[in-house]
């Protein structure tokens, strides 16, 4: 038990780079480290990566120097503003109790069944436990799965007469998923086309404008949508900008009049 | 990638019909060297190719579409008494909408699911009585509108109407938060 | 009527995969004549004729099934307008803690992640219909009780619960006693 006091170990060690310090001179993007700091599933996953990342015995950890490291990643998590669960904390106290506990000078009668008692026994069964659903998932996660790896193929046949399908409730709620997913890509998509190009408006406003103002109601129409809307009023910022029309407003909230520069106001 | 294999893939795997703009469309822009002459040209061959096989294109005004010969329809319909078939996307998606915007017409669920709904497909779910039309709507040409039945609940094991739709508001809403989680996780 | 024919036919519009013993059951009747030998054949011959056509009659332990050509897949998606699930860590975790571990409640999925499991991811797993409710721990507050679904072992081609729970039972063995080794190999 002693000898994990002894060891000792870097402040920690993120990707391989060795830190002495707290983490500030990182040359790790701090966007990279996010990504990659925010990607623990938790406090069990955390503390079996440093394990393994130091080449720790899971069944003999140095408590000392993963508590150390694990408070070092808790504040790097910290310091880049990633949300931390309260179960980060708890565990970092978990770690401080069997640290505290280790400390303890053992009875001398205890001496010769150390290994029941060890303080860090319940940590290691947990994190076995997690590591091996680990192991168990990255299984699951390869192999093919239908509707992501396989589409398997059945053509839609009518039903011999007079014969009623089942139904439950959860593909009907599948189906809803499925329209909404559909309905979210579609806004998407649409967003991503570039129906209006600003050029296009800036061009219009300017055939359109003649000696009388004209209104921006007269120049959006309702087919065009928001996104309409927006590039129009950003047309005309661009000729404001370019002192090529000239805004009025008669009220507050009122429409706005777009006006040839040289307008004479009555 | 042939074009070939990617008609194939789609028309085999589609529960619906499809044009021959509708092929086009989706694969446009990967085949930048061919034109609609050459879909419909595979779509003459995928017909050939698939004769003598228990299954024909078919094409109508919706569209194009592979179906079970009607002579090998018994073996199939014998297949599904032992395992029934899971329902189509096309049956559930126009089920689940008429279920949560009841009284509903045909063109609307149309506008929801962005693809046109067959005949053959509402007169199936009437044919399960699971909907039925419930008057017409007043607007030009008085589109029928539809509603679901109480063997629709009976088979779902839903105590009520009430209960269908506020159970598909609730995942409506879910679906709408989630959405947001996503946003701002981006 | 062809062999090829009904072979085709019930394969192209079988729900689930189908093993030479099931194809012989419902064709032995109508063709004396034939084998078995014979719709292996006719199995053989599919397999060549959907080669090319974005398709592939594959055959595992459940039996053979016709699905998309993995290179083709991105077209379907796009025609369902509908992006792969995106199966995240925290997901395929839960997943296999409460196929393992069956029935669970999501606070018992929590004491073995260490973590909590957000109502947005249990909801995803219901909503691809991998999971289900299934009853209530008899303990204070009386929390649901969490289960694997049929719909889930046809997605993963797996052929019972049993196979899975076993399967599972044994990855997680093999953690526990190869993990000594594991370490001294790194």
């Amino acid at each position: 038990m002693s000898d994990a006091l002894q060891l000792s170990f870097p402040f920690a060690i993120v990707q391989g780079t060795v830190l002495n310090e707290a983490p500030q001179g990182l040359y790790i993007p701090p966007n990279a480290l996010k990504v990659m700091l925010a990607e623990f599933e938790g406090p069990l996953d955390l503390l079996s990566y440093l394990i393994r990342l130091n080449k720790f015995d899971i069944r003999d950890i140095p408590v000392f120097e993963v508590a150390k490291q694990y408070q070092a990643y808790l504040a790097m998590m910290e310091q880049l503003d990633i949300e931390l669960a309260g179960e980060y904390l708890f565990m970092a106290a978990w770690l401080t109790e069997i640290k505290s506990r280790l400390l303890l000078p053992k009875a001398p009668n205890q001496e010769n069944d150390g290994d029941e008692e060890d303080p860090r026994a319940e940590l290691v069964e947990k994190l076995l436990e997690y590591e091996a659903y680990q192991h168990a998932a990255k299984w699951l996660g390869e192999l093919d799965i239908v509707g992501r790896d396989i589409w398997p193929i059945c053509l839609c046949v009518p039903p011999a007469p007079g014969l009623q399908p089942t139904l439950n409730a959860a593909q009907l709620w599948q189906a809803l998923h499925q329209v909404l997913q559909r309905s979210r890509q579609r806004k998407a998509h649409q967003v991503r086309q570039e129906v209006f190009d600003i050029g296009d408006k800036i061009n219009l406003i300017l055939q359109r404008l003649g000696d009388t103002p004209l209104f921006l109601w007269q120049l959006v129409s309702c087919h065009e949508g928001r996104l309409g809307l927006v590039v129009t009023f950003m047309a005309i910022l661009e000729l404001t900008y370019r002192r090529q029309i000239m805004l009025m407003q008669t009220d507050a909230f009122a429409d706005l009049a777009i006006c040839r520069p040289d307008y004479a106001f009555e | 990638m042939r074009l070939n294999s990617v008609i194939g893939a789609l028309l085999f795997s589609s529960d619906q019909p499809l044009t021959l703009e509708a092929l086009w469309a989706l694969v446009e822009a990967d085949f930048p060297q061919h034109t609609r002459q050459d879909v419909a040209q595979v779509l003459t061959e995928l017909e050939k190719r698939v004769t003598g096989w228990g299954l024909k294109l078919e094409s109508n005004a919706l569209g194009y579409r592979i179906q079970v010969a009607p002579d090998c329809l018994d073996w199939v319909h014998q297949l599904y008494e032992q395992t029934p078939p899971r329902l189509s996307r096309a049956l559930l998606e126009t089920l689940v909408i008429i279920a949560h915007r009841q009284p509903i017409t045909r063109a609307e669920i149309e506008a929801i699911r962005g693809v046109s709904v067959s005949s053959a497909l509402m007169n199936q779910l009437k044919n399960y009585d699971w909907i039925k039309a419930a008057g017409v709507k007043e607007v030009p040409g008085h589109p029928t509108l539809w509603v679901t039945t109480p063997r629709l609940l009976q088979d779902l094991g839903l105590p009520s109407k009430q209960a269908l739709v506020a159970q598909l508001d609730k995942l409506v809403k879910q679906h709408e938060t989630e959405e947001g989680i996503e946003v701002r996780a981006l």
